[in-house]
């Protein structure tokens, strides 16, 4: 089976809207497939990795946690849009750290989120196979 | 009359709160729920359209729907009220007619 | 007072079910009256009983059903929006020819004059949608 | 039965959603009830009322004759807000015409849509008792 | 050229699963494979039989219902999606404990999987939603 | 590589087009489609996000679509091309992937 860059572009803010969740569970299925594979956080999308979230009063399911996963999963490429975060008032520090184990560095803990340029993330973008859009 | 206004779209993407504020006249009230919890926060490029507002608008944001986005309550622009679901009953009981801005 | 509910939206996909539920079940225990709950658009697929959510997630149907028992709720599916997307209770199956139905308890199918109605009655109405 | 100010408000384009398509079937159903009605059309809510509407190359139905119908039905308040026409370019030559026959003056045929400005809509919305949003 | 199309919206509401099936025909007409149609989160709502739309509106369901029979479209449900929304076909609806099912013919239900299958497998993936 | 970006979403309700159009490289195309095609008409709050843009980037938009809403040929931004559902096939086949500004 050929390898192909797979890109999951997340623009949308949790909870309002189902698609965050939904788009979780199709990348770790994908995670099976040996694919290169690579997420992108942009517009909204940057509100899904909001660290602290708790959403018992509104009796929804928390699936911010299941993020974390995502380094076991070998999906340690999340690309986070700079300019996205400016426009809302955040930094990285207000986004939970995703890391994960590098095998090819004795198992180092890495951070798995790079934030990027817009640039950077047309650039991304442009050299994906695959974009899955949710 | 009073009315009451919710907006349920992060102002970010959408124009509701925006178009929302617009419409709102002096007394009516405005209320951010769901993703349009997000217009409550300081330091966005949309807090302006808020901040300019309050006064003759009241703002209020749903509490537990900032809470399961992760939202500090300190992060929330002054001058904005946080309410509960019985607060959101409360409101509009209070105000003549609500008005959705999907 | 007298409130009615308006959902425009699903279940899950969008949050206007769930913070309708929130909305009216607070409003209920505050000692508040609703009239109806109307259900359109999308609404109307609040109200299958072929939903089986994962299970370390809120049932919306359930709840929806379980609320209109608790307090005797008048849960209305427009005829029209349910038509267009696939929900139907036995009468409508037989009336379209169809060999199965899927509304789920509690609600009832009704035309566009219940939200009119709604509107008349009620002291308050509220719509949750997208 | 109490007779109420009515206001169905309209805020999305046709056909990229049904919202517009099912707010007038509201709107016609409504209509028997007897209450004092008006339509607000602002945001891309004008998109509803362009003229040369032509839906046979996207195979969905055409329901734009449908509001020509709504002055038979008594629904001859229909406000379009002036700010929304401006920010698309539009003006009331780019929408369909829709009129009524007012009794109270030997049936004289007359203009439903009243152009009004942002503040004007505001008025509107302020003085209605049931608001309806599609 | 071999494409494949997901569809993230249910019937009607949105335009999306009009527009796929508008581009779906044309590549088919046009020459072009289709290797599968993936309906997820609200799509799955366009695989049921118990919609009855106005007559003079267009029939989603079966347009693809059709479109698939002449074409041999392999048309997959996500399971997960399907789940939550009250989509099944008789296997989940035993499964489940449900008393009725409602897919329509030529949809079937898979897994997620499928979806990556055919993002491996086509040229071309195109997403239809809103 | 070379992408074609699609657009469904009003630019005067979402920002979906304005960011399509930044994150498309030089030599990449937009095809608007369903409410999409407002973000074609000329003399709109947003058109110059198009016109600004064209020539880096190859602009399309959906005929069918277009008269749908009314919108007469006449009223679009110089240099978009009209296309049909084929037109729409042949574009995907033509970029090497396409990505949904949903």
């Amino acid at each position: 089976m050929s390898t192909k860059k797979f890109l999951y572009v997340n623009r949308k803010a949790p909870y309002g809207t189902i698609y965050a969740l939904e788009s979780l569970e199709v990348v770790l299925i994908g995670a099976a497939f040996e694919q290169d594979v690579s997420l992108a956080f942009l517009d909204d999308g940057v509100y899904q990795l909001a660290k602290g979230q708790s959403t018992e009063e509104v009796g929804m399911k928390n699936f911010s946690p299941t993020y974390r996963a995502l380094g076991d999963y070998d999906v340690n490429k999340i690309y986070v849009e700079q300019e996205s975060l400016d426009a809302r008032g955040l930094t990285l520090d207000d986004l939970q750290p995703l890391t994960y184990e590098d095998e090819d560095d004795d198992w180092a803990e890495k951070d798995s989120i790079k934030v990027v340029s817009t640039a950077e993330m047309a650039e991304i973008m442009e050299q994906s196979d695959v974009v899955m859009s949710f | 009359m009073s009315q009451l206004h919710t907006v349920n779209k992060s102002p970010l993407d959408r124009n509701a709160l925006e178009s929302a504020i617009q419409h709102a006249t002096k007394g009516n009230a405005v209320l951010m729920i769901e993703d349009g919890v997000y217009g409550a926060m300081q330091g966005t490029q949309k807090s302006a359209i808020v901040s300019d507002a309050i006064g003759d608008i009241s703002f209020y944001v749903m509490g537990p729907d900032l809470k399961a986005r992760g939202i500090d309550e300190a992060r929330i622009i002054d001058g904005i009220k946080v309410v509960d679901y019985s607060g959101f009953v409360e409101l509009v009981a209070k105000h003549d007619a609500t008005q959705s801005w999907l | 007072m007298k409130f009615s509910v308006m959902i425009s939206e699903g279940p899950y996909t969008h949050q206007a079910s769930d913070t309708a539920y929130n909305f009216t079940k607070a409003a209920l225990e505050n000692g508040h009256e609703c009239f109806r709950v109307f259900f359109y658009h999308d609404g109307v697929n609040n109200g299958t009983r072929l939903a089986t959510p994962p299970t370390d997630d809120r049932n919306i149907v359930n709840r929806w059903s379980e609320l209109a028992e608790a307090h005797k709720l008048d849960m209305v599916l427009c005829v029209a929006a349910a038509q267009r997307r696939g929900i139907a209770d036995a009468d409508e199956a037989r009336r379209n020819g169809k060999d199965a139905d899927n509304i789920a308890p509690g609600f009832r199918i009704s035309g566009l004059g219940q939200l009119i109605e709604a509107g008349i009655q009620s002291d308050r109405l509220v719509t949750f949608g997208d």
